[in-house]
């Protein structure tokens, strides 16, 4: 008996050495580890939602409150120093799960002028070969500055081709970018006060 | 420092992991893709192995015998971790192209056989020796199998070109079945080398290396 | 946060330690602690040397009893030590062991069909039983040699595997790969009671020898220098190489492949070139004996027979006590075979070897009268060998056989080997045909009496050695071949004056394949004798077996042998064997030797295990593929005559040692005259390899 | 998702030691015999199944809630290594005749990379509860059948003439290669 005592105080002693260890590491690590995730998984897909700006989105990040409480990363692409557009992710729900999506807005603060620059997927869990393929680029070119308007698939009187034999996961990704854009005109109100001002060097 | 220098020593040749010693196969075969990611996951192993031989050393004499093995799983995980963590804040590309291997390293059996067969039983500074000289050797052989197959499978080492455009990639080269291939060559390699020296000594070749994991009597199994 | 992740894996670590610490608890199955201790003080090398699949399997093994203390091949005596102290086991010395090639044929074996495929025995055996003449034989792929773990075999450059001793741990590996069975894993128990089998490369001497000595090997050993070696060898099968090798009639040489050569090898000049050598060399080689066990075996006789049994019970670590009806040990060798041929001197000096390895003796004690196997069994005997010999004489019934100077061949020899008054008369007349009756008559010149040996054969009919024959008629002994005697005359004191015999022909062959002597009718004669010895066979005299009331636990045959199974010699009492000539009526000394070790081995089975192993495939006779004429590729050498010490006329009136010992040039050339054989395979003096190149090319 | 689709793709296309390069110390070190091949396929495919629906258990309800995700690492190999013990003292109380055969592979699976591997896979690719499940049989099934192959092939070539050099382990990882190659043939069935 005594030795099962020592047997269960040792391992748990050690287990929670072990964890105050990784907890003080992973507390000195945190910052950086966001803003690596943010650079390699969602980097990615904002470089492709976008083109023409000259700032790193990342690294201009700010986040939003939205009305329902919801808080949002907003990535900002700027030419100069003025506001080209903007890129932030959304969510649709496919067959296998969400589907989630990054979609770029370009946007004109002075003219208020906005157009869905560009989609990319970053986590879905469709079937390989079939829903899957709403990441191929011929889906996804669609999306290319496209206007608001006519946003949803050609069965619902838009003007996007579903993938043929995935319907719910185009309908999800769809349905996705229409979510963002209908975030998009909640928040852009905030966009020119928090990048379009800045003259910097 | 005689001794000091010769458990640091062996793992760089007499005993290289895991070529002379048949250790730790899966995170050779899986991420030797390319030179720098067998750097990677070479330094990743050099950290974790060092710093769990030191520690495994220096509580060897507290711990019961029967959580022995245990202990020494947490100690290893727990640095796998601050690995991860780590890996993950400043070298996120690498952590991504590593893949489930990087936590894998707890399963190594490099880790918990020196553990087991070396630090468990050696003064601290021995332990550390012997894990630096392990890691460097197991850290070498990765970058060089890497390079083997980036070469002929890329055209390019460390992710610079250096084959001209004449060059046709051998895509089985990067693949899986490249993988075991490329090893087993290398083993063949290896053991023809050593076969070589001792032909030279004039003694008797030697069959292949055999498995030396001290905490496994898996190849026993009859 | 740092709070919470403590907590969660705090939690974690301490309820998988409960749960497992409960679990132990109340998933609690009784093991032996022992396993446990046992375990711990194994190599832990887990090499499955053993033969169980890891440590762990063979610390479970040796707690169920399936291996002893010995069970871990690499630990050595340290381990063992430990293991027995955890088991509580009376710590045996662990036997070392080692793989042991049974094969020196190797490339010596002849091919009979060319084998290109895959390089490896257990292939080439699925194909015809393997390329080599020999179904024996090794098929020199090397399949052991990659099987084994330790790398401790090579192949030699021979063809056939070499074993290096320093690194085989006995594992086994070796032999469970080898489809022909060369390899065996041996210890010293091994080696000292193995019997012939069917599938040992037995040389045709091999086979023919009744003691089974490995005589190719001696010879080998021999012509390398090491004597010691050699003795060794042959210790492993007799224990009186100085006497064997001076009255053994060789049926070893009968069977010597070099016959067919010119004639075949001198084995038992060999045989007594190096045990004179250790005689004269002033100190006895050390015998290994396994440390005395304390248990104690009484053997009945101690002639031939009983001092092998004891010699080989005393090297397997028994204690075993000599019971002698007469003053002092050897039996026929002392007190049936004359002075001029085994000198007592050189008996009594390897006697003594044999007795100072730790055997009690006790002499003038009659079995049946002092003692009985009951008394054995209750003074803590546990085994009884009963090797009393054939010391009653036959007789012919015929008239006048009472009267006085007519004695038997043996009594006569007794009486001479004891030195007590023989009343031996002026004109002798022997009858009989075999060695003890030439022994007889060669005794008797010795003593200046006229000697005429009466036998009712002919010359070539006779049982004995020819050179013996040869060696009396130089001395001086007449014979009378084709008499058949017919009755005694006697004077009026009673004493016997004349021999009447009827002159015979020769007939048809008989059973036994000799031509059945007729009498020619009407052709009586006399001669003239005053002393006539009887060697026409002897008996065992078995009445010592019988109790008080005229009853006999043990069987016995109409020859007044007792019966016995030939294989373990073990009779109808479990704890009771027979050997020498009580089992097999008058024999050979080697034969007697012989038998005294299978009835030491079949003892030895007996008491440690309670049964006596026979294999199956034991070499009763002599196997026949073995045997043929066309020997080839041999360059003739003389063989060496053995020298005679002394002469005509001076040899008849002295017992001094006839035979003398061979020169060392010639020793050497006697020695190179041996072919090695194998079962089929043998030196030749041009090589076989050129052949098959031939054949090859030409194909 | 496709439940036959997961088991295809896991026993195959992505072959568990073929593709995804684990547990390879017991795929070389235990493929020697079928009989014993078959023994340590089984017990993976046990300890497998089991630590994987363990730690999706652990992972949805203690590491996710407290967002100690980062320790998933560290808690799996706990979980399974106590696991292993678990079953084993189980099995030897319960089910003795199955301890028998495979027993003596249990305490070696703990440090199998395959094991840790699957579960970790599994969370990494989201999976529910039972494609948990499915997917690690599935996997399981895949090591079993390598495993089973490469030892029928290592003992047809017991016999064979291989340099000396390349002689065990070497021919065994070049097979293993050759193998894999077959199974890439897999890759194409899908996409």
């Amino acid at each position: 008996m005594k030795e099962m005592i020592k047997m269960v105080v040792v391992l748990s002693l050690i287990c929670s050495l072990s964890g105050l260890t990784l907890a003080s590491v992973r507390g000195v690590t945190k910052p950086f580890i966001e803003e690596q995730v943010l650079t390699y998984v969602q980097g990615p897909a904002i470089k492709k939602v976008y083109t023409g700006n000259d700032n790193n989105p990342v690294r201009d990040r700010k986040t939003f409150t939205l009305k329902d409480g919801a808080e949002l990363t907003v990535f900002p692409f700027l030419k100069g120093s003025r506001l080209g557009g903007v890129a932030f992710e959304s969510h649709g729900r496919g067959y296998g799960g969400e589907i989630g999506v990054m979609v770029g807005f370009s946007y004109d603060p002075a003219s208020d002028m906005a157009d869905v620059s560009g989609i990319g997927i970053t986590t879905m869990k469709e079937t390989p070969g079939v829903g899957s393929r709403v990441n191929d680029p011929e889906f996804g070119e669609q999306f290319k500055n496209h206007p608001f308007k006519g946003m949803a698939l050609k069965s619902a009187g838009g003007d996007i081709s579903a993938v043929a034999g995935a319907t719910i996961s185009s309908t999800g990704t769809v349905d996705a970018v229409k979510t963002a854009i209908a975030t998009f005109n909640e928040i852009k109100g905030e966009f020119s006060s928090t990048w379009g001002s800045q003259e910097q060097p | 420092m005689n001794r000091l220098w010769k458990e640091f020593s062996k793992g760089l040749w007499n005993e290289l992991p895991p070529f002379k010693v048949v250790l730790g196969l899966c995170p050779v075969l899986a991420v030797t893709k390319t030179a720098d990611n067998g750097f990677g996951m070479g330094l990743a192993v050099i950290f974790v192995l060092t710093l769990s031989n030191m520690l495994v050393s220096s509580v060897r004499k507290v711990i019961p015998a029967k959580v022995r093995i245990a202990c020494f799983i947490v100690i290893a995980a727990s640095l796998v971790v601050c690995v991860e963590l780590l890996m993950q804040a400043f070298a996120y590309p690498l952590y991504q192209q590593l893949g489930i291997f990087v936590p894998l390293i707890v399963v190594n059996c490099i880790i918990l056989g020196r553990a087991e067969a070396f630090a468990s039983k050696n003064p601290i500074t021995y332990a550390i020796a012997d894990g630096l000289g392990m890691g460097i050797g197991f850290a070498m052989s990765l970058t060089v199998l890497g390079a083997i197959r980036e070469i002929f499978g890329y055209g390019t080492l460390f992710g610079v070109q250096i084959l001209g455009s004449w060059f046709k990639p051998f895509t089985f080269m990067v693949e899986a079945p490249g993988a075991f291939v490329c090893l087993g060559l290398g083993l063949a390699g290896m053991n023809a080398l050593t076969n070589w020296q001792r032909r030279l000594k004039g003694l008797d070749a030697i069959e292949g290396p055999k498995h030396d994991c001290a905490s496994c009597g898996m190849c026993n199994i009859k | 946060m740092i709070a919470t992740s403590i907590l969660v894996l705090f939690g974690i670590g301490f309820t998988a330690a409960v749960i497992l610490a409960a679990a132990s608890k109340v998933l609690y199955v009784y093991e032996d602690p022992r396993i446990a201790q046992v375990e711990a003080v194994l190599a832990g090398a887990n090499c499955g040397g053993c033969g169980f699949p890891g440590c762990n399997a063979a610390a479970v093994g040796v707690v169920a009893g399936k291996a002893g203390s010995d069970v871990c091949v690499i630990g050595g005596p340290a381990v063992m030590a430990n293991v027995a102290k955890v088991m509580g086991l009376e710590l045996t010395e662990m036997e070392p062991k080692l793989a042991f090639v049974d094969c020196t044929g190797g490339e010596r074996a002849e091919d009979v069909y060319l084998y290109e495929g895959v390089q490896d025995c257990r292939a080439q055996h699925q194909l015809y039983k393997g390329s080599k003449m020999c179904p024996e034989g090794c098929l020199g792929f090397g399949t052991c040699v990659r099987a084994c773990p330790f790398d401790a075999i090579r192949m030699g450059p021979n063809g056939y595997p070499v074993v290096n001793p320093e690194r085989c741990v006995a594992c086994g590996s070796c032999a469970i790969v080898c489809p022909r069975n060369v390899i065996s894993i041996n210890g010293f128990t091994d080696d000292i009671t193995h019997l012939n089998e069917i599938n040992d490369c037995l040389a045709p001497c091999r086979q023919r020898c009744p003691g089974q000595i490995n005589i190719p090997r001696y010879i080998e050993q021999a012509s390398r220098g090491d004597y010691a070696g050699a003795l060794e060898t042959i210790r492993e099968r007799i224990p009186m190489p100085l006497s064997i090798g001076r009255v053994c009639p060789r049926p070893c040489e009968t069977e010597c492949r070099r016959q067919h050569v010119e004639a075949p090898v001198g084995i038992n000049m060999i045989k007594r070139y190096v045990a004179d050598w250790e005689m004269n060399s002033g100190q006895r080689l050390p015998i290994s004996c396994k440390p005395d066990n304390g248990r104690k075996v009484a053997i009945v006789g101690g002639g031939p027979a009983g001092i092998s049994c004891a010699f080989y019970l005393r090297r397997l670590g028994y204690r075993p006590t000599i019971f002698e009806l007469m003053p002092k040990l050897g039996g026929q060798l002392r007190y049936g075979i004359p002075e001029y041929r085994l000198p007592k001197e050189v008996l009594n000096w390897e006697i003594q070897g044999i007795l100072d390895l730790g055997i009690g003796v006790r002499v003038q004690i009659k079995f049946g009268r002092d003692f009985t196997v009951k008394t054995l069994a209750e003074e803590g005997f546990e085994a009884t060998f009963l090797a009393f010999g054939a010391w009653a004489n036959a007789q012919i019934p015929i008239e006048g056989d009472d009267a006085r100077g007519i004695a038997s061949g043996t009594e006569f020899l007794t009486k001479v080997g004891l030195g007590v008054e023989t009343g031996i008369g002026k004109k002798v007349v022997v009858i009989g045909g075999g060695n003890t009756a030439i022994d007889a008559a060669r005794t008797s010149i010795r003593f200046g009496a006229d000697v005429t040996m009466v036998y009712r054969r002919s010359r070539n009919e006779m049982p004995a050695n020819d050179e013996e024959i040869a060696d009396a008629e130089e001395e001086g002994v007449k014979y009378q071949f084709l008499a058949a005697p017919n009755r005694f005359i006697k004077d009026k004191q009673g004493r016997v004056t004349h021999l009447e015999y009827t002159q015979m022909k020769l007939g048809k062959p008989d059973a036994s394949g000799r031509r059945r002597p007729v009498p020619i009718k009407g052709s009586e004669h006399l001669i003239e004798c005053d002393t006539v010895y009887m060697a026409i066979g002897q008996k065992p005299e078995i009445e010592c077996l019988y109790d008080t009331r005229g009853g006999c636990p043990l069987e016995t045959t109409r020859w007044r042998t007792v019966e016995a199974n030939p294989a373990t010699l073990q009779t109808a009492i479990p704890n009771v064997f027979v050997g020498g000539d009580l089992f097999t009526g008058p024999d050979l000394v080697i034969t007697a030797l012989g038998a005294g070790r299978k009835a030491a081995r079949s003892i030895h089975q007996y008491l440690t295990t309670g049964h006596i192993e026979v294999p199956d495939n034991l070499q009763r006779t002599m196997i026949p593929y073995t045997i043929f004429k066309d020997v080839e590729r041999v360059a003739p050498i003389e063989r060496t005559q053995m020298p005679h010490l002394h002469h005509g006329e001076e040899r008849t009136c002295t017992f001094v040692e006839v035979e003398g010992a061979i020169s060392d040039d010639e020793f050497k050339k006697e020695t190179c005259r041996c072919m090695r054989c194998g079962l089929t395979c043998y030196n030749r003096t041009e090589p076989l390899q050129e052949e098959v190149s031939e054949t090859s090319k030409n194909m | 998702m496709d439940y036959f689709v997961l088991i295809i793709a896991a026993i195959f296309v992505n072959n568990i030691v073929l593709a995804q390069y684990l547990g390879n110390c017991p795929f070389i070190g235990t493929s020697k015999e079928t009989g014993v091949a078959m023994g340590m396929g089984f017990a993976v495919v046990f300890v497998a199944t089991m630590a994987a629906a363990i730690t999706w258990v652990v992972q949805r309800f203690l590491l996710v809630p407290n967002d100690l995700g980062y320790l998933q690492t560290i808690a799996f190999i706990l979980v399974i290594a106590s696991l292993v013990q678990f079953v084993e003292m189980f099995l030897k109380k319960a089910i003795p005749p199955l301890y028998k055969s495979l027993g003596i592979f249990l305490p070696l699976i703990t440090t199998n990379c395959a094991v840790l591997g699957i579960a970790i896979i599994c969370q990494r690719k989201q999976f529910s509860l039972l494609e948990t499940v499915v997917f690690s049989i599935a996997s399981g099934v895949g090591f079993l059948l390598a495993l089973v192959v490469l030892a029928a092939i290592r003992e047809r070539l017991e016999m064979a003439r291989i340099p000396q050099s390349i002689q065990g382990t070497p021919i065994a990882l070049i097979l293993a290669g050759l193998m894999s190659l077959a199974f890439f043939a897999f890759k194409g069935m899908t996409s």
